[in-house]
């Protein structure tokens, strides 16, 4: 049986999902077996394949950037999974929606700025207007909420999709 | 029956307070009697300012959060001061299909004022009324309470240019 | 006189003064709720608890609802599920969820309602409302960003503190609960202080200050010990 | 205060206009008084006076009916009426009465607009003077309310509203006499009926025209359905918008208890009847029942749910009866004709008559009062004269934000509840806006989703929010920037609002997008995007 090829990305969020990812245990062994990770922020492979089995998102959609490589990603994905608080609802870095992006930016790089003040023009990705969960932008196939969502429930999920199941994921956000 | 006089002073010796008082007597000061009373002040002083609203609770023994919860409730009640002309356009559905919406944005552009507010200078109030049951002569508005019909963009700022330049108010 | 009637095809019985949903808890049968509290008054607002009576095309709700002799009540149809992760999602999208209490205690009952009902994500835009945090009252603080305009606080302060210093103003997606004259809350000369609000809270909104997030327990055992005395005194 | 006494004023009454060899009525209802009425009925005034004593009587009436041609001034027994009249114009018809009729200013009363009215609420409208509680007894005004207290015991005055078939007019169509009965079988001693004057629908004045030109006719109503249901206190509750109708009512009520029409031991019976007038502050949510009963408690507006209905427990408890202001002027006629005659008029289970504001884009705008089961057709193209600047007829709107739009190929249906409700629409209170094919179905939607928006009282959250999500959604169709998930999202909410919400006013909030949705679909299609986001 030739391995499932598995991405995970990684938007605006905190790293915690992954960081539950990596927190699966001896669950890793089994996984190792059926999986290859074929793009993600834990390995040296920065190309996205041609069409990755299943990929897992952390973070919200939050800059140019982030829209950019969803979509890219979901063209070349079968299986879509928002892990995680900020993929599902937006989360912490949506708390920005409230404010203007100018004010933002101000803020930012110019009110509490010491060096280089001023919004930046290269180099750092221009933000969009609002943060938003990732299927807003693309379509999702499975939703795992929780900040972040238990290990336990990562891994069940990843072999339900590779057992071919969207699951039903009753978890609570948080 | 509650007692027959209010059981604190007014908030000042202003003569409209007795216009209040009167609608406050007729209804016994019971607490049924809030919304009269407060179309009573609104008519009397033109708006619902805190002193007001802390007394007519009083008079009534009505709790401070629920006379201020029906004073927000009720869009015929305001807790400023409007300006001293008012044009109000009717948005009722007669007038919108008649084009009452842009004549609205011309007079709030040409007079740099949010619908529902009152100019800088405190000499205009562009309101906005649900319908002012005007709807043969749409589109209608009405300028210090006198029914203009048949508006168009350019009339209405017209008009109102003229209301506001009186030296009236 | 007592009825009888069916709940989900189970035959039950109801005395004169108890509605579907007091039925339903009697013999177990779980309806969702969050604006009502057992021994406050019922407002029947949240929509939440609504059931589908036999014959009836518009779902009533439960907690306000007396039954009738023979009516045939069904609580979890898929089309009442349907409805009640919408109005789950509506409450996301209206107000800021994102809770550091929440994600620790889990006492929080929107929470554990989405959790319950399924809802794991929100087909509906976020309202990006921003909302007001008012900390001046030395004990207490509210977080109109939480607030799921429940009015159980309402209540709780006017039914069983007799203070009524909590009540709603405005209208429509602009309903605030609010203290006095919209004032700070630390300004309030009728507050008591008694917490009950804080208590009867669902959410974060209504929180004690200077509590680690994980010792936010709520506690409305006071208000059975009302409904005792209620009972009795009537 | 007894029948001969009635008998006698009326009478007396008859007798002084009779004296005048010609009457001049000028409509000073608030459409053509804000076009400049009063002076023209002053003028009028000033031109006859010098014509002698007995020569002609000038007279303020009630609403002709033709208010966007307004000021209109009719002259008896000429029978001839004029439009647009203004004040210079007063010389040129006091010359002619007696002669000629001025033919600049003549408006044609064999038209349809006015030849196929059948008037039952508005028979005094544009006739009596509205201030003059003599001109209506002239006019049979309260012998219904005599007949009912000395000749009928209640139970036979709630056969014969129940006989009559009328049905509330509102916009809900429930049977008025079943809603008289329940509250007349609630055993209690304190009884309250209320009579709901809060006409919010933009686009409707119906009720506002009967407060203003026909005051009385509500008082009685309201004084006979408290007869027949056993109470003795009444509310009038009526929009602070309406200045005029509540100085009118206010007027009539202290006119009726002078002459012991109102008040203690009406007509010497030991019946009671004593009424308010209640001020709305401005929200249309009022309009729903309990809302109203809650603002008339002194709350906020907000409804609970219902059951308990208010004939069971109402205002402060008691039981109480809730009908709109043109359901009790309806309710004088049917005491004084009898069931039967008015039971003929109208069609299957919707009999009587109908008020409609006609308005939008439409040749006659006004008032038109209609038989039940006339067609939409006749409405648009016969009375209200076609569609003006020879654009096409889109569709036509009915029954305000809880209404919706109904398109040309169903003109031909007949007006009345059931017909309406099945083309995803309502009676209403009666605001009908005719729509030419420059309007936009989707902002008309948007339109009245705002309105319900900012009406909504925010008590139910399928209605607070639900609003606020629905605008948006129609916002990004109005913009060209929706997706096929948005269109599945609006047709999720629109069934969860309305099944979900606690009042009618939720529950009804979807109904102009269902009706578009239904009917003009393809202009929302037309307004979509795609989108890299699947359905669902």
């Amino acid at each position: 049986m030739s391995k499932a090829k598995v991405a995970t990305v990684w938007l605006d969020g905190c790293s915690g999902c992954h960081m539950s990812f990596l927190d699966i245990d001896e669950l890793l062994l089994d996984l190792a077996d059926k999986i290859e990770l074929v793009y993600s922020p834990l390995v040296d492979n920065k190309v996205f394949p041609d069409m990755a089995d299943v990929t897992i998102v952390e973070g919200a959609v939050s800059s140019e950037e982030d829209l950019h490589k969803i979509k890219h990603v979901r063209a070349h994905t079968r299986v879509l999974i928002a892990l995680g608080d900020c993929a599902v609802t937006g989360n912490v870095p949506s708390m920005r929606n409230v404010f203007p992006l100018d004010k933002i930016y101000n803020r930012a790089y110019t009110e509490n700025a010491t060096e280089n003040v001023g919004t930046p023009t290269s180099l750092v990705p221009p933000l969009l207007s609002k943060v938003r969960p990732v299927h807003q932008v693309v379509t999702v196939d499975v939703y795992v909420p929780g900040c972040p969502p238990p290990a336990s429930l990562i891994g069940r999920v990843i072999l339900d999709v590779l057992a071919g199941n969207i699951p039903d994921v009753r978890a609570k956000f948080g | 029956m509650r007692t027959q006089s209010p059981p604190i002073d007014p908030p000042s010796d202003d003569k409209r307070w007795r216009i209040v008082n009167a609608t406050m007597r007729r209804h016994g000061y019971m607490p049924r009697a809030l919304i009269e009373t407060l179309n009573s002040v609104q008519q009397a002083f033109g708006y619902l300012d805190e002193d007001a609203l802390r007394y007519v609770s009083a008079a009534l023994h009505v709790p401070l959060s629920k006379t201020y919860g029906v004073a927000t409730f009720y869009h015929f009640f305001t807790l400023k001061p409007g300006g001293a002309h008012t044009c109000v356009i009717c948005l009722g559905t007669a007038c919108y299909i008649k084009g009452s919406a842009d004549i609205l944005q011309a007079l709030s552009d040409h007079f740099d004022v949010k619908p529902g507010q009152t100019t800088a200078d405190k000499r205009l109030s562009l309101m906005t009324a649900r319908c002012i049951g005007s709807c043969g002569l749409a589109p209608a508005g009405v300028m210090d309470s006198v029914v203009i019909p048949r508006l168009t963009a350019a009339e209405a700022i017209a008009k109102v240019e003229e209301l506001v330049k009186d030296g009236h108010g | 006189m007592a009825k009888t009637f069916k709940i989900d095809g189970m035959d039950v019985s109801a005395a004169d003064d108890q509605t579907i949903l007091q039925v339903a808890r009697e013999r177990g049968i779980f309806i969702p709720t969050l604006c009502f509290l057992e021994g406050l008054s019922f407002v029947g607002a949240c929509r939440l608890c609504i059931v589908e009576i036999e014959g009836n095309p518009t779902p009533v709700a439960a907690c306000a609802t007396y039954p009738q002799e023979g009516m045939e009540v069904y609580t979890n149809t898929e089309r009442l599920q349907g409805y009640r992760r919408l109005i789950l999602e509506m409450l996301f999208a209206e107000g800021n969820h994102v809770c550091a209490v929440c994600v620790v205690n889990g006492h929080c009952e929107l929470q554990w309602l989405a959790e319950k009902l399924g809802m794991t994500y929100n087909t509906l835009d976020y309202l990006n409302r921003p909302k007001q945090v008012d900390a001046s009252h030395y004990r207490f603080a509210v977080d109109h960003n939480r607030c799921v305009l429940c009015t159980r606080c309402v209540r709780v302060c006017d039914e069983i503190e007799g203070a009524h210093i909590w009540d709603v103003m405005g209208r429509g997606i602009d309903c605030k609960v609010i203290t006095e004259l919209n004032q700070p809350w630390g300004e309030s000369v009728n507050c008591t202080s008694c917490g009950k609000c804080i208590n009867v809270c669902p959410t974060g909104a209504l929180f004690k200050k200077s509590k680690a997030v994980a010792e936010m327990e709520k506690d409305t055992h006071f208000l059975r010990y009302f409904s005792t005395i209620r009972a009795g005194g009537d | 205060m007894d029948m001969d006494e009635l008998e006698n004023i009326a009478a007396h009454e008859q007798a002084r206009e009779a004296q005048y060899a010609h009457r001049v009525r000028v409509c000073v209802a608030t459409g053509c008084l804000s076009v400049g009425a009063e002076a023209v009925q002053e003028a009028l005034e000033h031109h006859a006076t010098p014509k002698g004593k007995h020569h002609c009587l000038v007279m303020g009436v009630g609403c002709m009916g033709l208010c966007g041609n307004g000021p209109l001034v009719s002259v008896d027994p000429a029978g001839v009426m004029y439009e647009k009249v203004t004040p210079d114009d007063a010389p040129d018809i006091i010359d002619s009465l007696g002669a000629k009729p001025v033919a600049r200013l003549q408006c044609d009363t064999n038209a349809p607009f006015f030849t196929r009215q059948v008037k039952i609420v508005n028979e005094n409208s544009g006739i009596i003077d509205p201030e003059h509680i003599e001109s209506y007894i002239a006019h049979g005004g309260y012998s219904a309310l005599v007949k009912a207290l000395t000749e009928m015991p209640p139970h036979d005055v709630i056969t014969q509203v129940m006989d009559s078939g009328l049905r509330g007019r509102g916009g809900a169509g429930y049977p008025t006499g079943l809603k008289w009965s329940t509250v007349a079988k609630t055993p209690n001693t304190i009884k309250y009926v209320v009579c709901n004057g809060d006409e919010g629908d933009p686009g409707a004045f119906m009720d506002r025209n009967v407060m203003e030109s026909d005051p009385h006719r509500v008082l009685e109503g309201m004084a006979i359905a408290a007869y027949a249901v056993g109470a003795s206190y009444g509310y009038v509750y009526v929009r602070a918008e309406y200045p005029l109708a509540v100085a009118r009512i206010n007027k009539a009520i202290r006119q009726a208890e002078k002459m012991g029409l109102l008040g203690n031991n009406i007509f010497g019976t030991s019946f009671n009847f004593n009424v308010e007038v209640r001020l709305g502050a401005g929200a249309f949510v009022c309009g729903e029942e309990t809302a109203l009963m809650a603002s008339i408690e002194g709350k906020r507006g907000t409804p609970r749910p219902r059951p308990p209905y208010p004939a069971e427990s109402g205002l402060w408890g008691y039981p109480t009866l809730i009908n709109n202001v043109e359901t009790f002027a309806n309710i004088p006629p049917i005491i004084r004709n009898g069931a039967t005659w008015f039971a003929s008029i109208g069609v299957g289970r919707s009999k009587g008559t109908k008020v409609f504001a006609l308005s939008g884009k439409i040749n006659n705008i006004g008032l038109i009062e209609v038989p039940m089961g006339i067609s939409l057709r006749d409405i648009i193209y016969d009375i209200g004269g076609g569609i003006p600047d020879g654009r096409a007829f889109k569709a036509v709107q009915t029954g305000g934000p809880s209404g919706g739009c109904i398109p040309a190929e169903h003109l031909d249906v007949p007006v009345d509840y059931e017909s309406l409700k099945a083309l995803s629409s309502v009676m209403g209170s009666g605001g009908m806006i005719v729509m030419d094919d420059t309007s936009s179905m989707v902002d008309v939607a948007r339109f009245f989703m705002e309105f319900c928006m900012s009406e909504s009282c925010g008590k139910c959250i399928p209605c607070r929010v639900g609003t606020v999500q629905m605008y948006h959604l129609l916002s990004k169709f109005s913009n060209h920037q929706a997706t096929q998930r948005d269109l599945d999202t609006l047709e999720r909410l629109c069934d969860m609002v309305k099944y979900t919400s606690l009042c009618g006013l939720g529950q009804s909030a979807p109904n102009a997008v269902v009706s578009t949705l239904r009917f003009f679909r393809e202009e929302y299609q037309e307004r979509m995007i795609e989108s890299e986001v699947a359905h669902g």
